[in-house]
């Protein structure tokens, strides 16, 4: 694909990430604001290792007879990536349990409306 | 062919990302969350990065699914909607995608090998990797090697996650037998997971040490290896699970991963090397790679195994918030 | 062996300890072992100090894989400035720490406060160590996930709520900074920053280039508490222990600013930042409002410790002013206010946690008539609170006169005046806690307080000492912080 | 000639199993409650992953793909009865009634 259409997986993934981010910004409910985190994130990851694709590159695992692949350090960078994803989510969703276990709700508005009242 | 099926994952992709947005149980959200990691997993598949469909797959579908279901089950199901009407997010969102989609505009197109990115440090990893690394896997020999630092970061996040967790939500062990009443229906689930559980173990085992040849390593590892321990906690319930590994060796296992890694460093430094440098550990370059790579990949699996064990006990073991579910 | 490898072990040493920490676990080891650590890393900054100042910058491979294909550590004097200012205040804040952690947090949680105070230092020391943008990206999640378990142990369920405020928009900030380093990879494949700066020039009229800064830049702000990107930071500061308030008040902006100031000068270069991105005159505008706006609001704060958040939201300003005018002065004033607050701000939020033991408050009525009873402790916050307003003999004037003339230097006399204003602004919610601790009758209800303990108190003074020493000489300061500034404004040419 | 037939025989059970998912995905759009989409989706699921496993073994030939195959046949063959079975017991568990058409109507 040539022209401008040759970044039409671009497009998509960038309608993919900016799906999670206003999960993020536009819902008050915390799971959900941690959930449009996590699609925000793992579309970013997309954005990476469609970059590092090389068409008719195969994986980048060394084999006879090959001599196209794919490259391999945003395939790192997002094996990274992934882990910081995974810690973020882990850590968040536990200060949603605390939240609830302290104020009742897990709606945003909610816990303005009380904390304006102490 | 590879273009149609792409254009369909991501398709894919966009329908799970709207209904998302849209769906107001929060339960269904979660498996549309896993459903969306899976599929792009299947995508890094097609996009040749196995390595990370494997690790999104494990974590992304895994066990982030796992803790959201288990974080509704102590929170509540349903999702208010919002009390404004979300001009300004939606206005902000718009204005970034613009940005982006603006910025794209001078990318290279998608695949092509001519990229800069292919270019100029990439080639070097690939090449250089069999003769000075020893092993076929260039992502492994990346992650573990070339920019093994970091990994070492990457363990200490993760590290970090789990003591926060520790310091959130606590860690109390259960006593026996509080929860195995009314489980006696559950007595094929058992017989499986006792069935699999072993296999589970074995398979982590052959991710750690065949992610030098193929895909997979040692984070990856460490997540099966705790994956066995949740099948087998669902069977048979937490106090039984918690039987099999004291929760003490848990805390030593997710610190021992960190040292070692660490340690091997500082070991490096004090034979001389930088840190890091595998090199001086043996006597040969390439066998001091190959010792370095495998020390810190056993490293990274146990404090991944640990620590996502923890962070699993430490949702699990909370008692579910009166009135829900 | 331990010279060259100085730069490696700066991060490291408190990195290996933090799961030592940990297994030690509830006791007073865990304290000991952090505060060691911390003292062997103030150690260790201070050697790369002098070492850096006598054979200039270091440059580390990690692995001994040379730069752009390994990780490079890299610490020049900007560098070996933040390093410092970061594990001295680390220093300080540990010494400090056991009396008000056995207060403020659970006895059962102190072992898991102690292993994320370490990974936190981690954190901050390796982003000002690293001379790889993706490196960066990892240690500053590092520091950005400790800190938010930091907040969130404090003793109301406040803190909680701000933790996760602090999480969705540090996360949303730190992807940013991903999408943006993505972009730069994809048009120059690299990671290293000076390999970066060589290679940027020839793509850097393509709009995805354009496209990555602005990212970059947000993602940085968001982390630095730019206003208005600040909202986080108000209740952050306000409901966290006190220690964790003095640590990250200190230490967690002032290194997103020195990440900033990477990007800017090391990586785009002055001339694609300011020339063709004009990101000189939007940081302006937005660094007077926050001077201005922050410090207003912080006049109608009744809580200390919201107030000193808002004061540092109005600092921030200043420091980001002195940056915006991208010449060597400007930035050397940036750089000096960016040390002084560093220990201002410390000590005065050092200060709220010696209240907050004794007295289980840091709201102003309570305060009434409190320097009669913890006189030591309100004399280290009327020092602390002249040297915020700018008063001479104090860190704060300097800071003050460095960037006055500096604007002045590029014709700038309106941004005087209104850095006076700012000042002014400073005076009166300074003066509103001077008046009721000196000058109101306490209330005859309220009960006794004894002065906080010595363990407390010292680091405070240190502090405060060091901040007085800065104001009469501040010359070694000033040499430093010009250094560091001449050689990122001429980073950009290498 | 064996090739050829060996051909067909694989796309013939890839093509069969696809059939089976598809309908079963129907059928949990369509049927009326949760037992009855879980049957839906357990027996289709089953049968459809495993036509398509041995499509593909056919076209691995005698290698070390098949071997992959083969082992992911038995877990499949286990683990999604298993799965759709402590469904339906969780379901039971957490008093899911069975949909009935009221009679009279």
């Amino acid at each position: 694909m040539q022209g401008p259409l040759g970044l039409y997986n671009y497009w998509i993934v960038i309608v993919l990430m900016m799906t999670g981010f206003y999960i993020v910004i536009a819902r008050p409910n915390l799971i959900k604001k941690i959930v449009g985190l996590f699609v925000f994130q793992t579309s970013v990851f997309i954005f990476f290792i469609t970059m590092a694709k090389v068409e008719d590159g195969t994986a980048p695992i060394i084999q006879e007879g090959v001599n196209l692949y794919s490259n391999p350090l945003p395939h790192v960078l997002i094996l990274t990536a992934i882990v910081v994803s995974l810690a973020t989510t882990a850590l968040g969703l536990a200060l949603v349990v605390r939240i609830r276990e302290s104020y009742g709700t897990i709606n945003e508005d909610d816990i303005h409306v009380q904390d304006e009242a102490s | 062919m590879e273009h149609l099926i792409n254009i369909v994952l991501l398709g894919l992709l966009m329908l799970a990302g709207f209904a998302i947005v849209r769906t107001k149980s929060l339960l269904a959200v979660a498996m549309l969350t896993s459903i969306y990691s899976l599929l792009s997993a299947s995508l890094f598949v097609v996009l040749d990065a196995v390595d990370v469909a494997l690790t999104e797959a494990a974590i992304g579908a895994g066990i982030s699914t796992i803790l959201m279901l288990a974080a509704i089950a102590l929170t509540s199901d349903e999702e208010k909607a919002p009390r404004h009407t979300p001009l300004l997010p939606l206005f902000v969102v718009i204005a970034t995608g613009a940005a982006l989609i603006y910025g794209t505009l001078d990318m290279p197109r998608f695949g092509d090998p001519a990229a800069p990115a292919h270019r100029h440090v990439a080639p070097t990893y690939l090449q250089d990797t069999p003769t000075a690394i020893g092993i076929p896997n260039v992502v492994t020999s990346v992650l573990a090697s070339y920019r093994s630092y970091d990994t070492l970061g990457e363990v200490t996040v993760i590290f970090t996650a789990g003591t926060g967790v520790l310091a959130l939500l606590g860690f109390r062990p259960r006593r026996r037998n509080t929860e195995d009443t009314g489980r006696k229906k559950l007595v094929i689930l058992r017989v499986v997971a006792k069935l699999f559980f072993p296999l589970i173990l074995l398979f982590a085992l052959y991710v750690l040490f065949h992610g030098d040849y193929g895909p997979g390593g040692g984070f990856q590892a460490g997540v099966i290896f705790a994956t066995g321990f949740i099948l087998y906690a669902l069977a048979f319930g937490l106090s039984n699970s918690q039987q099999l590994i004291p929760h003490q060796l848990l805390y030593v296992m997710a610190a021992a991963g960190v040292l070692i890694y660490g340690l091997v460093g500082i070991a490096s430094m004090l034979l001389g090397g930088k840190f890091l440098e595998y090199q001086v550990l043996a006597n040969d370059p390439v066998t001091g790679q190959h010792v370095g790579i495998l020390l810190i990949e056993t490293g990274v699996a146990i404090t991944v195994a640990a620590v996502v064990l923890i962070i699993y006990y430490g949702f699990v073991s909370r008692r579910p918030a009166p009135g829900d579910i | 062996m331990l010279t060259e490898n100085l730069v490696a072990l700066q991060v490291v040493v408190p990195l290996i300890f933090a799961p030592v920490c940990l297994l030690l676990g509830k006791s007073r080891h865990a304290w000991a072992c952090a505060l060691t650590v911390s003292w062997l890393a103030l150690g260790i900054a201070t050697l790369l100090v002098t070492r850096v100042a006598t054979i200039g910058t270091q440059s580390y491979a990690i692995g001994a894989w040379a730069a752009p294909i390994g990780i490079e550590y890299r610490v020049d004097m900007a560098g070996a400035l933040i390093i410092f200012i970061i594990a001295a205040i680390g220093a300080m804040v540990m010494s400090y720490a056991r009396r008000s952690i056995e207060h403020e947090i659970a006895a059962e949680n102190s072992g898991y406060f102690y292993a994320c105070y370490l990974l936190c230092l981690t954190g901050l020391l390796g982003i000002a160590a690293t001379g790889d943008a993706f490196n960066m990206f990892v240690f500053l999640e590092i520091s950005s996930l400790s800190s938010y378990v930091l907040i969130s142990l404090g003793t109301t369920r406040r803190a909680l709520t701000a933790a996760f405020q602090y999480l969705v928009m540090g996360t949303i900030g730190a992807t940013f900074i991903l999408i943006g380093v993505g972009m730069l990879y994809m048009m120059t494949g690299t990671l290293n920053m000076m390999d970066l700066a060589q290679r940027l020039p020839g793509v850097d009229d393509t709009r995805t280039i354009r496209v990555a800064f602005a990212f970059v830049t947000i993602g940085v702000s968001i982390k630095l508490a730019l206003f208005p990107l600040h909202l986080w930071l108000p209740n952050a500061y306000t409901f966290a222990p006190s220690v964790v308030s003095a640590f990250v008040a200190a230490t967690a902006t002032k290194v997103g600013i020195y990440v900033l100031l990477r990007f800017f000068f090391t990586v785009f270069g002055i001339h694609f930042s300011f020339v063709a991105m004009h990101v000189g005159e939007i940081l302006m505008v937005l660094a007077v409002v926050a001077m201005l706006v922050a410090s207003l609001v912080a006049i109608f704060q009744d809580n200390i410790k919201r107030m000193l958040a808002y004061s540092s939201v109005a600092q921030i300003g200043y420091m980001i002013l002195g940056i915006s005018l991208a010449t060597s002065a400007g930035v050397t004033a940036g750089m000096i206010h960016l040390f002084n607050h560093a220990l201002i701000k410390c000590a005065l939020f050092l200060c709220m946690g010696n209240i907050f033991l004794r007295l289980g408050s840091v709201e102003l009525h309570d305060l009434r008539g409190l320097a009669q009873q913890m006189p030591w402790t309100m004399a280290v916050f009327v020092i602390g609170g002249l040297s915020l307003i700018g008063v001479p003999l104090t860190s704060g004037f300097i800071s003050k006169w460095y960037l006055v003339s500096a604007v002045l230097d590029a014709g700038l006399w309106p941004l005087a005046v209104l850095i006076l204003l700012a000042s002014l602004f400073a005076l009166i919610y300074i003066g509103r806690v001077v008046e009721a601790a000196y000058f109101s009758k306490p209330d005859p209800t309220a009960k006794k307080v004894r002065e906080a303990p010595a363990s407390m108190l010292i680091p405070a003074w240190l502090l405060i000492g060091a901040n007085l020493y800065i104001g009469v000489d501040a010359s070694l300061l000033a040499g430093i912080a010009r250094q560091g500034a001449d050689i990122l404004i001429g980073a950009g040419v290498p | 000639m064996i090739g050829l037939a060996f051909d067909i025989l694989s796309w013939v059970s890839l093509l069969i199993g696809a059939i089976f998912l598809l309908v079963g995905a129907i059928g949990v759009l369509r049927f009326p409650d949760f037992y009855s989409r879980l049957h839906a989706v357990s027996v289709s699921d089953t049968m459809g992953t495993a036509l398509i496993l041995v499509g593909l073994m056919i076209q691995g030939g005698l290698s070390m793909v098949t071997v992959k195959l083969l082992l992911m046949f038995y877990f499949m063959i286990f683990t999604g009865p298993t799965a759709v079975h402590a469904l339906a017991e969780a379901a039971i568990e957490g008093n899911v009634k069975p949909f009935a058409r009221k009679t009279g109507q």
